[in-house]
């Protein structure tokens, strides 16, 4: 399949996740002032990468499917090698507040702070300030509810940040987003800054 | 988050307390150590074990934040309550069901997100042993622009970054009809930086809400990198962008003002017609 | 060789070319807290660096040399491939002055050279032309105004060269647009040539 060298080469440049879709199109229109392949389809790029996949394993690198398209990487396993590089930046990891705030966002999503302290029994003022700038949540609107509090979401960003393919795919999906949450309104609920 | 340590000694205990993320989290934590079925928690031991964590919180002199003393109080009110005959509570609570349940309601939702937060920080932690490749471009341009510099373009997508913040912040509802010229900015700027001294670039609009405002100000600093009275640059490609004053300006400020001329004495609205 | 997973995850992830002799001492020192392989020499790193480059040959990468380190990159062929990815830009090879005009001129469309000067503070006949020659704008007709001063605007090559869908997305393009220019007339207008 002479695309596939084209298909490396892309994987190997992108500096974001590449969806099929969008791979496929790009090998059928062609590059710039040339010929494509009009009948690459999404499957069969799908089907590529998998044995690209295989082919990478012995070589340090990864193919991972992140934040909805596939993404070369180096990997895990040689970390501490990488990390060694001049310029190359490991992203700081989340404290635990942060963490249980962003969970509750991520399965909870779109949600206001109090809807997220009522939940954690705790005021995440500073967790949320420290999401937003890291750039794992935004701000997605204003709800409805009285006082029309800000709400907030999460962004491509915190797929990629953990590794995840889509929302689907965190851990336990279903059940978190049924779990009935406890109103913000509940006495035990956060009054003050944490820790 | 964790509080500094100035006795070896005491290091575990502090790091352990410190280690808790709220009250829910501690008293989860004291059911599993004393090994109770959520659904059937002993209120009086519970109770005892909670105050009794405090108390060594405050004896090593943590500051104990709020909520820990408010689900303190809540847990009083509940043991309380388990003393009195039923027929001795409050009427309103005799048909309703114990409110015990609200508490241990909120324990099990919590422990949920708690339990899905230890898996997305296995994630993380696995994912942040994977390296992507960094874009080209930014060590193209900075070998372009010489060591440590940045090109304009890097300057205007950071700026763009600012401007969303912003965005961000006049939709939360803070807004500014105050008008800014070039000029003002030009003297805003040398006067918070002396020479030598830098600063992140988003940090010289974080307080700023109106968008003329910040592009006034991006201007500003476009015209005093212009005339190199300040420069742009950043250690490697992805790391934040910082801006510092030049040390021996070419020109100084008076010039810097006067050079701009015109556009720098313009008016600039906020929201121009 | 086992250290040849580890020489090629650190190729993909620098961000800088890499000299032999560097990667060699990489690979004796060993990982963040780990253990290396004390016996590497710089000539084994360029021993196994001509097989890789052989191993990437059909795979649409190569290894190539350069500023005296080696860097992996897309092969040549498929520059016009790897040129339709949105966030890789080809290197701007514009000197400073001239990506400021560049900007005066993408922002505010059509423009004359008098207008253009009048931001910049200094002659851009220089610039001007470079950049015409180099096909990133082109004369667009003749202003109304007195003199009828010749204008300019850019090319679908400079969408290319920025790596932009269009117009509309130039960076914060809105209020640059509508930010007041000083006036041609300005006598901050234009002085010495730059340099």
């Amino acid at each position: 399949m002479e695309w596939a060298r084209v298909l490396e080469a892309l994987l190997f440049a992108a500096t974001e996740p590449m969806e099929p879709g969008r791979l496929a199109a790009i090998l059928r229109e062609g590059p710039e002032g040339g010929q494509g392949w009009p009948e690459v389809k999404e499957q069969d790029v799908r089907d590529e990468m998998l044995q690209l996949s295989e082919r990478l394993a012995p070589r340090g690198l990864i193919l991972r499917e992140v934040a909805g398209g596939f993404r070369i990487g180096t990997a895990p396993d040689l970390s501490g090698w990488v990390a060694k590089l001049k310029g190359v930046v490991r992203p700081p990891r989340l404290s635990p507040p942060a963490l249980e705030t962003m969970a509750v966002i991520a399965y909870r999503q779109p949600i206001s702070r109090a809807e997220v302290e009522a939940v954690r029994g705790v005021d995440c003022s500073g967790t949320l300030d420290t999401l937003v700038e890291r750039g794992i949540i935004r701000i997605t609107g204003r709800s409805e509810a009285p006082g029309r509090p800000i709400l907030y979401g999460t962004t491509p960003l915190f797929l990629e940040h953990f590794g995840l393919k889509d929302l689907e795919d965190l851990p336990n999906s279903e059940e978190l987003r049924r779990v009935k949450l406890p109103a913000p309104a509940d006495p035990a609920g956060p009054k003050q800054e944490e820790s | 988050m964790i509080p500094m340590l100035e006795t070896p000694g005491s290091e575990a205990l502090r790091v352990e307390l410190a280690a808790f993320t709220g009250p829910l989290d501690l008293l989860l934590h004291l059911i599993k150590e004393q090994e109770m079925d959520i659904y059937d928690i002993r209120l009086e031991k519970l109770t005892e074990q909670y105050l009794a964590r405090l108390d060594k919180m405050r004896e090593e002199n943590l500051a104990i934040a709020g909520e820990f003393l408010v689900m303190a109080a809540t847990l009083l009110y509940l043991k309380s309550r388990t003393l009195l005959p039923v027929q001795d509570r409050p009427p309103e609570e005799v048909e309703e069901e114990d409110p015990k349940w609200e508490l241990i309601r909120q324990l099990i939702e919590y422990r949920k997100f708690k339990e899905a937060a230890g898996q997305l920080g296995e994630r993380e932690a696995l994912h942040s042993r994977i390296f992507g490749r960094v874009p080209e471009r930014v060590t193209a341009s900075s070998a372009l622009m010489g060591p440590g510099q940045v090109s304009m373009f890097d300057l205007v997508w950071a700026f763009q970054k600012v401007l969303r913040s912003v965005e961000e912040r006049a939709r939360a509802g803070r807004f500014s009809d105050e008008q800014f010229t070039v000029g003002q900015k030009i003297e805003f700027l040398l006067d918070r930086l002396q020479p030598g001294e830098e600063i992140l670039f988003e940090d010289l609009f974080r307080s700023m809400s109106s968008r003329g405002e910040v592009v006034v100000t991006f201007l500003a600093m476009l015209e005093l990198i212009r005339l190199r009275q300040l420069v742009a640059k950043q250690d490697g490609p992805l790391r934040p962008i910082l801006i510092q004053r030049a040390l021996d300006p070419v020109v100084n400020a008076e010039d810097a003002v006067l050079e701009t001329g015109e556009g720098a004495g313009q008016p600039v609205a906020d929201s121009p017609v």
